[in-house]
């Protein structure tokens, strides 16, 4: 939230670089993929790039990084949730791996 | 927020502009959130009704398994063709009425009428605010209601009839049956779902944006805390469901298999699908919403009785801080304990442990809730007019749906009681005689600020009692039911494991259903006729005292604090000439020292010492 | 009284309506589609590696859209900020190139859509499992259909190389000649396109970035809309039009990110 | 006293070992539940009769000043916690781990497939072993997906609908459906288990008394659901346990 002329040209400087480094981000993604780490570690990295390039899209396009504190409590929740939905229905599984072929 | 007003006159809000308008406008595309309130609450009830009428018929089935349905029978041949040949409702048509009767009840009933109905008509009010934030949305929450409903409802009338699948829908049942109900149901489904989302963004923007100066956070009236947090659990639950919907969807419609495993036989011979899928996987999308709904029915219910109370006991509420408290805690644990409905899905120690103690956790801010509001009557002044008799009776009903949720939320003692009616009877308990009463007080408390008439309070009494009455009596007898082993779900009320349908097929069995449980049937369809009969004065109250109820003779016939009551009967479109400054707490009555026993929360110190 | 704090933000809260709506929004678009997220990790874990295709999707025009949508991104924030420094005529051009943006890239998933639409996999009674195209490219073909037209035999023409072989074999690809075979009906366990119904992973695939493209095509509807009719606003109202601007921007962010994260898990890995 | 609300909640016959502890937590449940609505409910009754507004035209803005009430909630999350932690966790640890119930080493194992709308079993046979099983190769003839190339597939017992277990021995049932969710239930023996597509989920009780015991389909699974009657569970002794498997044995895993 700025609201001065001159700061938000001050900006623009800013997303230019945002946007490129994004660009190099997506590069890296690729290459990364064609170099053979192992299957986890591949998508280990895959994933860090993409939440390291999606955090860049959230704190400056989206101007999270200086949001009003309403809206981080709104996201910190919706985070927790999802989370709680993610890890709690994949834990579910773990008892009793789907059955396919058995004895 | 006067300086805004001034500077931006009409901005491109066509709202604004509210001379002349068409009946169009003022009544089916309105704007309006006391409109769109209204519209929502009359939809609502209509589809409540239905419900009703649905279970009806089902419960004769259920008493008199395979005997044509007295009355309404032939209509239903009509209408529906073979699934319900010569009158007699077949397991078919009974699955598609349990189904649609879930559904309707919860998606297209209660909720509307809590969140749709009183949130859009008493948010706004109660915090001072001239509308909804986004009125346009607003209407298109509506419109989309009314289309998830219509689709739902077109589809009782499809070849194959409506979904069959219980309101949870399964799969791979839900799938497999080949009919095109399900696919309605989902289509209905994503409609409703948008509607909620557009509401619930809607309603927390405007209790967040639109408080009046002076409306603090604990200003709010319990009621407006009520509907922020269901607002949040529409917001963040629903959208899991929508998305297990698409994919339930897809699997129906493209022949994915999302929730379709390996192996699957469909008539003894493996499916031509590609299988890889996960049945449990939807359950678990389905309860992550299906958990914290259950609370977007329990908490604007909760939120009117408050009100009620503290407007009839003529005291503040006791421990309002706690109540707030409780009601944020209920709504963050609600999505941390949906996987007790899935204790028998194979599941294992830690994830079980894990869910049954947050389920046990769960019920403790709802004893406090409870518990404040036993302690508010202590010391009031204690009028039982017809709104506060539902709300008193509102308590011990829920009381009783509540504590029987206990049992069920310990995994070992739900192995007995899982899908029996002893479920049945838990969840009725604080729907039925829980919410519907707050819904009814609700009705009955708010209508002359919406009319400007009183509902007649004889009638009204003769509706509680009855109501209060056979609700018991329908859904008392059912946990005794539960308990001795009798499943939900059965066409035939159960009377295939009957002892003594066994006997005449010459087979001995031990704890067979006895026959003392069976003929409990009986005496339930009894007590839902009854519930029924005494529906009539209440509807017709409703209609008749719009016209010729007693004209109210204040704008604030209950001497009630809140702002509702403080704008013109009814409110115009706009709600308040000037903004509302709000100087106090939502519910100071009986105030030592002050003349009235009341004190508006608009009202200034100084106004205050001079009565 | 009319509506407070369309255009300005109220004091103690420091954000007008609109905003907070979008975020409660978006908020609830987290929760869809990390759901779907879920799914798409269960389903993953679940599914034996042979079932699993790596490598099938065209990378170089997955990461060309990418880098459309990220350059979609810079001009949306670019349009709101001509507002904010009360450059009318640099929005409508920053407006523009996102809405082009939006479309080349509806244009081009459309495309890879009916790719895979043509391209078929073949289960055969002994157990082998063949990719590859069906004479005359058709689409939606299934092992029924070819049964109904009283066929006897399909000629079918080969990849080099089958999925489950992984990434390994795609990147050895050499341009070999493609000899179409004749496969016998009879040899047919079950034919299908790469379309939702062949397996998890395609159905998971579709219904991910077709949900991904109906938000892009809402928000580009969106965006349209503020370009065109809705920018009179500019003249009446300007700062409501800002907020509507970031507002939209704000949704058109998300969808972006969204696809950060489809791109390496859909494409890459 | 333990008989009494045994009878007034309607508890059907118990004749499972396993039942006891799932009866003990409903019953002591239902104590606290009993005591806390009673408790309050005379408290509403009294408060509604002495606070009503002909007797107390004035209300009081203050109302109640003690604490009593948070001591009622602690207690009331006390109970749940000692219930919680000392009864209903270990008791579900022993009802659903099939590797730690009492004489394990001697139960019966019960394959059982649930389909619309009957139950099919599958007993290991005389090697004890059961064959392989691969779902994929279900047919309207190998409702188990049995692969016969496996020798211990050879003398599998496979019956529909008429399942018979020995007396007072654990049984282990591995339960899973060909079609839809089922749930395999046996009241009086306590025992539920939800049979689902995909899954095999291992569940045991160790019946204690002879008879013959009707198996409920407790999940709606089609409109067949409340029809879904005839199959049932025979608890007999061992001898003639042995003997009815006996006379199955000899490659019956197919069907008519
Ligand atoms: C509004 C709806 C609502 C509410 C509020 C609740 C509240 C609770 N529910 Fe319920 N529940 C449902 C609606 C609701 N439920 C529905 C619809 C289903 C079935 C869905 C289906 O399968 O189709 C279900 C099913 C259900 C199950 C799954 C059962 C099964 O399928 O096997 C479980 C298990 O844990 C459960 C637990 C609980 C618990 C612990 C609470 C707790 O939150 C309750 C806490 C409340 C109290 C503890 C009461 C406190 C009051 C007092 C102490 C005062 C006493 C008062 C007087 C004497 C005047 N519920
Ligand atoms: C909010 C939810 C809700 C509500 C309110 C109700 C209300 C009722 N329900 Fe239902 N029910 C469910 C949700 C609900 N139900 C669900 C989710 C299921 C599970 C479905 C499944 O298995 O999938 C279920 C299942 C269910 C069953 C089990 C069926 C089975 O397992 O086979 C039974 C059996 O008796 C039953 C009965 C009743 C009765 C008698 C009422 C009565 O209390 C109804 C009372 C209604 C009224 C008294 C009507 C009042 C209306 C008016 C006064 C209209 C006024 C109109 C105007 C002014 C225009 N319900
Ligand atoms: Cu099988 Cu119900
Ligand atoms: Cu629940």
């Amino acid at each position: 939230m700025s609201d001065h002329t001159d700061d938000i040209s001050k900006h623009v400087r800013g997303y230019m670089i945002v946007g490129g480094t994004l660009l190099i981000g997506t590069i890296l993604t690729v290459l990364a993929s064609y170099v053979d780490l192992g299957h986890e570690w591949n998508i280990v990295l895959a994933l860090i790039i993409a939440t390291a390039k999606a955090s860049l899209v959230a704190l400056f396009f989206m101007h999270l990084i200086s949001e009003r504190q309403m809206i981080y409590v709104v996201l910190a929740f919706t985070a927790f949730f999802l989370v709680g939905l993610m890890f709690l229905t994949i834990g579910a599984y773990a008892d009793f791996p789907p059955l396919t072929t058995t004895r | 927020m006067q300086a805004t007003t001034h500077t931006m006159p009409h901005a491109g809000v066509h709202e604004a502009h509210h001379e002349e308008q068409g009946f169009w406008r003022k009544y089916i595309f309105s704007t309006d959130h006391k409109v769109i309130g209204i519209q929502y609450g009359l939809t609502a009830l209509v589809f409540l009704l239905f419900g009703f009428f649905l279970m009806m018929m089902m419960r004769w089935q259920i008493a008199h398994p395979g005997q044509p349905i007295p009355l309404v029978g032939w209509l239903l041949e009509r209408v529906l063709g073979d699934v319900a040949a010569k009158g007699v409702m077949s397991p078919d048509l009974y699955n598609s009425f349990g189904a649609m009767h879930g559904t309707i009840m919860v998606f297209l009933a209660i909720v509307p009428l809590a969140f749709g109905a009183f949130g859009n008509y008493v948010v706004p009010l109660q915090i001072g605010a001239p509308d909804m934030a986004f009125p346009r949305v607003n209407m298109a929450s509506y419109q989309a209601y009314v289309l998830g409903g219509i689709i739902m409802f077109v589809s009782f009338f499809i070849p194959g009839g409506a979904a069959q699948a219980g309101w949870t829908s399964y799969s791979p049942l839900a799938t497999s049956i080949p009919t095109d109900g399900q696919t309605f149901w989902l289509v209905g489904m994503i409609f409703l779902i948008t509607s909620s989302l557009l509401g619930a963004v809607n309603f927390i923007a405007t209790i967040i944006q639109l408080r009046a100066p002076g409306m603090t956070w604990m200003r709010l009236p319990f009621f407006v805390w009520a509907q922020f947090v269901t607002g949040f659990l529409l917001l963040l639950a629903f959208p899991p469901l929508e998305a297990a919907g698409i994919m339930q969807l897809m699997d129906k419609v493209a022949g994915t298999s999302f929730f379709l495993p390996t192996g699957l036989a469909v008539g003894g011979e493996l499916a031509n699908i590609s299988g890889g899928g996960s049945p449990l996987l939807w359950q678990h999308l389905f309860w992550f919403l299906g958990h914290p709904e259950v609370y977007v029915l329990i908490l604007p219910a909760m939120g009117i009785v408050c009100e009620v109370i503290a407007n009839n006991t003529r005291k503040p509420i006791w421990g309002y801080k706690s109540l707030v408290y409780s009601a944020l805690c209920i709504g963050f644990l609600s999505f941390i304990v949906w996987a007790h409905h899935m204790y028998l899905t194979g599941m294992g120690t830690k994830v079980a442990t894990f869910f049954q103690t947050t389920t046990m956790i769960i019920s403790i801010p709802s004893v406090i809730i409870l518990t404040c509001f036993f302690i508010s009557l202590w010391g009031g002044s204690i009028r039982f007019n017809t709104p506060m008799l539902f709300c008193l009776a509102f308590l011990p009903m829920f009381g009783i749906g509540g504590l029987t949720g206990l049992p069920l939320g310990f995994a070992a003692s739900d192995l007995h009681l899982h899908d029996t009616y002893y479920v049945i009877a838990h969840f009725h308990y604080v729907v039925a005689p829980g919410t519907i009463f707050a819904l009814f007080a609700g009705i009955y408390y708010w209508f002359p600020k919406m009319t400007g008439r009183m509902m007649n309070e004889f009638w009204g009494r003769v509706h509680f009692w009855g109501s209060l009455i056979f609700m018991n009596v329908v859904f008392q007898p059912m946990f005794a039911q539960g308990m001795s082993g009798m499943i939900r779900r059965m066409a035939d009320g159960g009377a295939n494991y009957a002892t003594a349908t066994l006997q005449k097929q010459g087979v001995e069995v031990i704890g067979g259903l006895s026959d003392k449980m069976m003929n409990l049937h009986t005496m339930i369809l009894w007590g839902a006729v009854f519930l029924a009969l005494v529906q009539i004065p209440f509807i017709i109250n409703v209609f008749w005292s719009i016209k010729h109820g007693k004209k109210v003779t204040s704008d604030n016939p209950w001497n009630a604090t809140t702002l509702e009551w403080q704008t013109p009967t009814p409110p115009p479109h706009g709600n308040f000439a000037h903004a509302p400054t709000v100087h106090r707490g939502p519910y100071e009555y009986s105030v030592p020292g002050h003349s009235s026993d009341f004190i508006p929360q608009n009202e200034t110190d100084k106004g205050s010492r001079q009565h | 009284m009319d509506i407070p704090y369309t255009s300005q933000p109220r004091p103690d809260t420091g954000i007008y309506n609109a905003k907070v709506g979008i975020w409660l929004f978006l908020a609830s678009e987290v929760m869809l589609f990390g759901a779907l997220f879920s799914t798409y990790i269960l389903l993953r874990v679940g599914a034996r590696p042979e079932d699993w295709p790596t490598g099938l999707l065209n990378v170089p025009i997955g990461t060309f859209n990418t880098a459309v949508l990220i350059a979609s991104s810079v001009t949306v924030v670019m349009a709101w900020a001509s507002l904010k420094m009360k450059q009318f005529n640099r929005f409508k051009l920053f407006q523009a190139i996102t809405v082009l943006c939006a479309l080349t890239f509806l244009g081009i998933k459309s495309f890879e859509y009916r790719d895979k639409f043509t391209h078929y996999e073949v289960w055969k009674t002994d157990g082998t499992r063949i990719t590859g195209h069906l004479e005359g490219k058709p689409m939606f073909m299934t092992l029924e259909k070819v049964k109904a037209a009283g066929k006897e035999s399909i000629l079918f023409t080969p990849d080099l190389h089958h999925y489950s072989e992984g990434k390994k074999a795609m990147h050895e690809r050499d341009h070999g000649d493609h000899k179409a075979v004749e496969i016998p009906v009879a040899q047919i366990k079950r034919l299908s396109a790469f379309v939702p119904a062949h397996s998890t992973y395609f159905a998971i695939y579709f219904t991910l970035t077709g949900l991904h493209a109906l938000h892009v095509l809402g928000g580009a509807v969106v965006m349209a809309y503020l370009f065109g009719p809705g920018a009179k606003m500019w003249f009446t109202d300007p700062d409501r039009l800002t907020n509507r601007v970031e507002v939209s921007g704000l949704f058109w962010h998300f969808v972006d990110l969204v696809w950060i994260f489809l791109f390496p898990i859909l494409y890459l890995l | 006293m333990d008989q009494f609300i045994r009878k007034a909640l309607g508890l059907p016959v118990l004749a499972s070992e396993n039942g006891k502890g799932v009866d003990d937590l409903i019953v002591w449940i239902h104590w606290l539940m009993i005591a806390l609505f009673v408790g309050w409910f005379i408290y509403f009754v009294y408060a509604l009769w002495r606070f009503r507004a002909r007797r107390n035209p004035k209300a009081d803005h203050y109302g109640v000043r003690g604490h009593t009430s948070n001591y009622i909630e602690l207690a009331v999350a006390g109970i749940e916690i000692v219930l919680l932690v000392f009864v209903a966790i270990p008791l579900w640890a022993k009802a659903v781990d099939v590797t730690k119930i009492p004489q394990a080493g001697e139960a019966t194992n019960i394959q059982v497939v649930a389909q619309q709308f009957a139950w099919n079993a599958r007993y290991a046979g005389a090697d004890g072993q059961f064959g392989k099983q691969d779902m994929r190769l279900v047919s309207s003839t190998n409702i188990f997906g049995i692969d016969y190339t496996d020798p211990n597939a050879a003398d599998d017992v496979a019956v529909l609908n008429e399942i018979h277990v020995p007396v007072n021995k654990p049984v282990v049932t591995y339960i899973s459906s060909k079609d839809v969710i089922h749930s395999f239930k046996i009241i009086a023996l306590r025992v539920t288990q939800d049979a689902i597509p995909g899954m095999r989920i291992p569940a045991w009780f160790k019946p204690t008394m002879e008879g013959r015991y009707q198996i409920n389909c407790a999940q709606l699974c089609g409109n067949g659901h409340s029809a879904m009657s005839q199959g049932f569970l025979v608890v007999e002794s061992q001898e003639a346990f042995d003997q009815w498997l006996a006379s199955k044995t000899g490659g019956a895993t197919t069907f008519e």
